[in-house]
């Protein structure tokens, strides 16, 4: 397979997610498939951020440490990143910010004063060396940054000819013909894409690492989608007044990270009880607390499972990539509102600002999906006791008729009692609600199995931890299963997965293998754990190692 | 919605003289105006708190949404902001919009949304049997605070205006016909309106002794006139006795938040076009 | 075994709980052992009322569906209880609201009138009746009054005489030689007893039941214990007040139920991390959301375990009825501190406002335990790792130290670190740490076994069905395991005490068995299962019935 | 504590020209000042918010309780009630302290509870890249809000006001003495004392032009005055252009919440003893 990776790294501040955004576009100009991992930490200006992007003939969502291009922008980047250089390994640097041996110094200073360009042309600069290195024409670039960053177009033209006047190709990065250019999107944004395909029609959020950039994302699109953006006053307010939406006839989402998410969770039970539709994002960052606000993790799996007090169905779906983001946030969206539950789209910072270039294909359609809406005989009842639990739904005004939503045990009607016998028929018609949903899951892929079938081996993961662990397995002849599904956990497809399986290896960002607790208290036999709670994502080196360990 | 009472089958539990019957009736009886004058009852929606005054979502027969301790107001401003043709009002009781969810009371204030809140003030934690709220005087004494409390009542209607309120008022549960008109007022009112209530609790705090005595309706008033309602609001500081205005402090009119969400849904085919649209980098 | 089961009935605001109470000293004034159990909807005045105290030669804390004394203040009471009289049980009923056949009608209207006691002393007047019709003395009627309600005494004493005037005795319960007289405490009172117990110096609360008269009764004897007692503005301020209070150097509990609980999540990932000690009495009441308030479940065992983002040590005990509750509460205390650790008291409403006859024998000495000081040499680190995981404390002021307490990840010092070998070690720390928690706690009784150790037949159960499940065992030579410690989860013990059965039947008050999922998670197999969600508690008859149907 | 500098080896990660500096730097000074009078700088308690203001934890060298967005008063006030004698000094951003956790604030002002608060109002969320808060004027446009907010800015020193917070002043990191000044003043105030401190973002918000235009040292003017205050405080509202009085507007001693709560703990045989006497019914 041939695949190129390439690192680039410099201060906050420098516009350097940016930076590896056109790097993604370029390479995929050249026929490549592009992932995007982007490590920053928790502050505006200075501290160290990079990213690596990898192009490769087939789709990946997975980084390697080793890289075959290093664009440092500043000391630190070569100080850091020099050891990861392949041996034919490419050093580009600004000459003004670097000092070192070896590489290419790029003469950026000289040009940006000549151009009288500002200095964050400077990543210009930077990528038309690495253009220039990797024998990518001056044109490519140019149709590239006329697309991707319009504003200052002409500056960074200007850098960039300049580079190119100086430069030589050191290593070229061929041509492979045939792929059609798609956008590349974060995680965020094409689960942004996925609620939307699936109706949604009002988002409230309250900013957090690593949902924020789904706020902003729709918050920047509200008027194409005529969508209700409302950023409120804290994370309380975000979960009911999404609730309140909801009975009012919005299709709501809202997004959070753990911090965020402890503050709707007395929201989350109202939501089960008052049996009220409703999907959360939400992004794993490594805690307990604050922690790493910039980092990932796989740590949330148990506390979105049982979070709120009392007992009630919910949804919990975790996709590995943007594709599968895009796909099963449509189908949460969709099943919160058939079964009037809440639903998660369980992501986490890896995932969700990590970027790929995305097959549009890839969009569910949209369908004009919804509740079973009352048929408008008799009276209204907003919880009217059905075969499946699920109770005709109603938005007011309905001449006539009146809604009545409640937090308290409650009758048919909505009104509070607190009589045994009509106590636990609602616990009996919650759970009946939840066995519908889980038999409707049931017949959906919930459980996915990558490589050969006969494989003794088996990797079980999930959520961003899939894709590295399917490239790890393809060069071991192992497979890989992914239940992207994990509540209602989907324990019969698992076993089926499994079947055949001799060892049973959990690779998780964790440090408790929270999937793998799951699996055990299903019965299902889990031998080995391959766990990581750096905040840093598997790096396909750093998998396969651990791998090789535990498949001993 | 069984007709013209407004009152659900629901076993009404309230003490004998709780000043929760006058609210009720209050309400109820302008509904029922407003009805009669061309309000589609199903258009309205009422939202309450927990507590001894949410109550009214099972006792009143129009469309409820019967929430949380404190998040009285969230929960009405998303239902406003679904449909801002729907006339919402907000029942919360003094520990829910003051205590428990006292930010949420902000910032509906702030925004200005269209909402009608009734504070049903009876000075306690009722339901759950008698603790001190922001509202109740220095020296209270209730059960998690059997010494007193050591800290002097909030004026609500002080924070409210702080807040940005475009209506401001106070009523008491035994002054019914100036109750009903204030409620009217407030409903007929664009934007966010206010009316602490102040309520007996015949069982945990019954001022109405002193109340009667202090409660004086304000007259000659102008409620557009920002600092004349500071001053009046000021009057009474709910710790020591003084004269308590009853009426309308402040109204006036200003854009209101829903209003900005006004938008027709899209259609699953403009949808569609959107996201394809997007998505070619249109 | 002698016993007797009385039950008195009302509406809500009649003072029903006081006058239960009051049964209950009479009995223990005959040698009895007594329980009570207290049904009320949540209401403040009218509703319908009742308590059953049941009298036993041996400790109890289980009602029995049938009784041999109703009390009946109104009519309500005796339609909707006269079904539970025995074949010769006696109905007393006030003359004046009840009307009825058979039983005896006391004149509560004239005597009252006669001797001018207020409305609240025709509960006095039902327990005179009572007292004659079982041949209790009016000297120890007396003695109890002015022990218990000395306020307004001489005209509960006069219509006392009114009544015995007019009684006669109907079914003697007899004297039982040697009790000594005890109080009678609720769960909560016992609770707080072993917090006291334990060093008790703050209690900060928010009023939920069924914790608030943890609350009441703190708040009412914090002079006696020179406590301080704050109920803040909701439960986040009351979590994070706490925090604050606990790196000031206070000892310190919070009291609340699952929706107050919801709003401590943010707080208690906080403690994890910054590793802040704090006692949590989480009061169980049938969700989700607002719910049942004044009834009773086992529903937030999984949300407890799992509560707040990022993953981190805690500990969870759930005592079974008032003597577990002071003696386990004092050892969350103690742990907490020990390990700087949340602890979780999981209370419901049976257990914390049912009450019985306590020895004081069973509260904990007073022992000056806390966590690790810091010994003074070199300079302070908050978070200094070492073996155990356990950091050294020591609250400010200190001269020349500082304290520094961190939600984020951090160093050793407290200072904030984005460090992937740090934020490695971090997690190792917690880990380790919860590891020597869970060492401490196997060397303690977790797993409370009772019955023939050689029975087959074992019901596994928790909390307050606890000694109705060792009642029913009891009468069917079954044993009863309980875990009191249900976190770290004391898998080992209970291994051990399960060892040699067949049929393992989980008992437990909700819909989805949460003990049960846990013991399965943990390899353990649990056969049957009867669940009980309607908000009330097992009576014997009904466990019995379930007991006989499950263990065929 | 390393000595006289108080300043921490965490590497600072402030944009550069960012307000935090001047901030950082005039609580340094002040404390500094007072330890050289006689304060025991062990007994400083700093406690922050999450934030770029909060990184103010990791920087000082101090005794520090770096907590949770929004979550400063409570964690404070749990330290203050645990040792009245300790100097607590909360450092909160906008979004910390007027939206997130609103409501601690409000009662901790209304509390009178010893804390001297202060709020780095940059009047935009910073370290989440550029989103409106509470304070930011009518129509900011931020991340969340690209077509600008739809509401009023509210004013958080008639909010505190209101609540009864009994020292509320306001400063500006360009005018480094009188922060200081402030800085001092509302340490050494006994009980809630507050100060909004306008705060340049050099990366999402920097109005400084503006600032510099618009304001002017409160002089010849009474704090202990009410009404007064009142009338400064609502002089500029955050949203339209207005004179910007930099100063102390109010400062009244109350007793302070706290004090209320100093006990001396029980000995464990006090305890044992007070045990034994409760059960046996004395
Ligand atoms: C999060 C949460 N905390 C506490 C409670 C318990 N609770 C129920 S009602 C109530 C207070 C009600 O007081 P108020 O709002 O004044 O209503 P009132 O009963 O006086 O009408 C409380 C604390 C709850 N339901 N939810
Ligand atoms: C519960 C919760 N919600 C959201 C966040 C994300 N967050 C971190 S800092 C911040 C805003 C900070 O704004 P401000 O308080 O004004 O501080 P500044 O960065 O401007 O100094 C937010 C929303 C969080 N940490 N916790
Ligand atoms: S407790 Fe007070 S507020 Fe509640 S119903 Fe009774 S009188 Fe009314
Ligand atoms: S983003 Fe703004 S507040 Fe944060 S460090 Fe930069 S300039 Fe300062
Ligand atoms: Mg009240
Ligand atoms: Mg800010």
């Amino acid at each position: 397979m041939t695949e190129y990776s390439v690192l680039i790294g410099g201060r906050a501040g420098e516009g350097l997610n940016r930076a590896g955004m056109v790097l993604c576009h370029l390479l995929q100009e050249r026929g490549y498939h592009v992932y995007l991992y982007y490590d920053y930490p928790s502050l505006i200006r200075g501290g160290h951020n990079f990213s690596i992007i990898r192009a490769s003939e087939r789709p990946v969502f997975a980084h390697r440490d080793r890289v075959d291009f290093l664009l440092a922008m500043n000391q630190e980047t070569v100080e850091r990143h020099r050891g990861r250089l392949t041996e034919d390994g490419v050093l580009l640097y600004d000459d003004y910010a670097v000092h070192t041996e070896g590489g290419v110094g790029l003469p950026l200073e000289r040009i940006l004063k000549e151009v009288q360009a500002p200095e964050i042309a400077r990543n210009t600069g930077i990528i038309a060396g690495f253009c220039c290195a990797a024998g990518i024409p001056m044109e490519t670039l140019e149709q590239v940054l006329r697309r991707e960053i319009p504003r200052g177009i002409e500056a960074n033209l200007a850098v960039a000819r300049g580079v190119y006047a100086v430069g030589n190709t050191l290593r070229q990065i061929p041509v492979i013909p045939g792929k059609r250019r798609h956008p590349i999107l974060t995680g965020n944004e094409a689960t942004g894409f996925g609620l939307l395909a699936a109706g949604l029609s009002s988002f409230i959020a309250y900013p957090m690492t690593p949902t924020s950039n789904l706020l902003h994302f729709l918050a920047a699109h509200a008027d194409r989608y005529r969508l209700k953006v409302v950023h409120p006053e804290n994370e309380i307010g975000v979960m009911l007044m999404a609730l309140g939406a909801a009975c009012g006839g919005e299709r709501v989402a809202v997004g959070t990270s753990g911090g965020g998410f402890c503050l709707m969770t007395e929201g989350l039970s109202l939501a089960g009880m008052a049996e009220i539709p409703v999907v959360i994002v939400l992004g794993q960052r490594p805690g307990p607390s604050t922690g790493l606000p910039t980092y990932s993790c796989q740590t949330e799996l148990h506390f979105a499972i049982s979070a709120g007090q009392g007992e009630f169905p919910r949804l919990v779906v975790a996709p590995a990539n943007p594709a599968q983001a895009c796909r099963w946030s449509a189908t949460a969206l969709h099943l919160a509102w058939k079964y009037q539950v809440p639903a998660f789209v369980l992501v986490d910072k890896n995932m969700a600002e990590g970027a790929a270039d995305f097959d549009p294909g890839g969009v569910p359609a949209v369908a004009p999906a919804g509740p079973v809406r009352w048929d408008g005989t008799g009276t209204y009842q907003r919880y009217a006791d059905t075969g499946d639990g699920i109770s005709p739904w109603l938005a007011p005004p309905s001449p006539g008729q009146t809604v009545k939503v409640n937090s308290y045990t409650h009758d048919e009607r909505g009104i509070s009692t607190e009589d045994p016998a009509l106590t636990a028929r609602l616990q009996e018609k919650l759970q009946r609600k939840g066995a519908a949903l889980a038999a409707e899951v049931a017949t959906m892929q919930t459980v996915l199995s990558t490589g050969p079938a006969d494989a003794r081996t088996v990797l079980l993961t999930w959520g961003s931890c899939t894709d590295p662990c399917i490239e790890v397995a393809g060069m071991r002849g192992l497979r890989v299963v992914q239940p992207v599904v994990l509540w209602p956990f989907p324990a019969e497809a698992l076993r089926a997965a499994l079947s055949g399986s001799g060892q049973v290896v959990a690779v998780e960002q964790n440090v408790t293998a929270q999937l793998a607790r799951l699996a055990t208290a299903e019965g299902i036999a889990v031998h080995g754990r391959i766990l990581k709670y750096d905040g840093r994502p598997f790096s396909l080196e750093d998998l396969e190692e651990r791998v090789r360990e535990a498949v001993a | 919605m069984t007709g013209t009472t407004l009152v659900t089958d629901a076993q009404n539990t309230w003490c004998p003289g709780c000043g929760n019957f006058s609210i009720q009736h209050a309400l109820r009886a302008v509904l029922l105006e407003m009805a009669s004058e061309g309000l589609p009852l199903e258009q309205v929606v009422l939202v309450t708190g927990i507590g001894c005054h949410a109550k009214m979502a099972d006792y009143l027969d129009v469309n409820s949404f019967y929430a949380i301790h404190g998040r009285v107001m969230p929960v009405a401003t998303g239902i406003a902001l679904a449909n801002p043709d729907l006339t919402v009002i907000c029942c919360a009781g003094d520990g829910d919009a003051y205590a428990e969810g006292l930010d949420h009371l902000i910032f509906a204030a702030k925004r200005n949304i269209n909402l009608t809140v009734i504070i049903h003030n009876n000075r306690v934690y009722g339901l759950t049997t008698g603790q001190y709220t922001p509202t109740s005087p220095l020296g209270f004494r209730g059960r998690s605070t059997p010494k007193g409390t050591v800290e002097k009542a909030f004026n609500p209607l002080e924070l409210v205006l702080a807040s940005g309120g475009t209506h401001v008022a106070r009523g008491y549960t035994r002054k019914q016909p100036m109750l009903k008109a204030l409620i009217r007022e407030a409903i007929r009112h664009r934007g966010f309106s206010f009316i602490d209530v102040l309520q007996i609790c015949a069982t945990y705090n019954d001022p109405h002794e002193a109340y009667d005595r202090l409660a004086y309706p304000l007259t000659g008033h102008n409620p557009g006139d920002f600092d004349a309602a500071c001053r009046k609001i000021r009057e009474w500081d709910y710790n020591r006795e003084a004269p308590i205005a009853l009426g309308t402090f402040y109204s006036v009119e200003e854009p209101s938040f829903e209003e900005r969400f006004r938008l027709t849904p899209q259609s699953p085919a403009e949808r569609e076009a959107a996201i394809r649209s997007h998505l070619e980098g249109n």
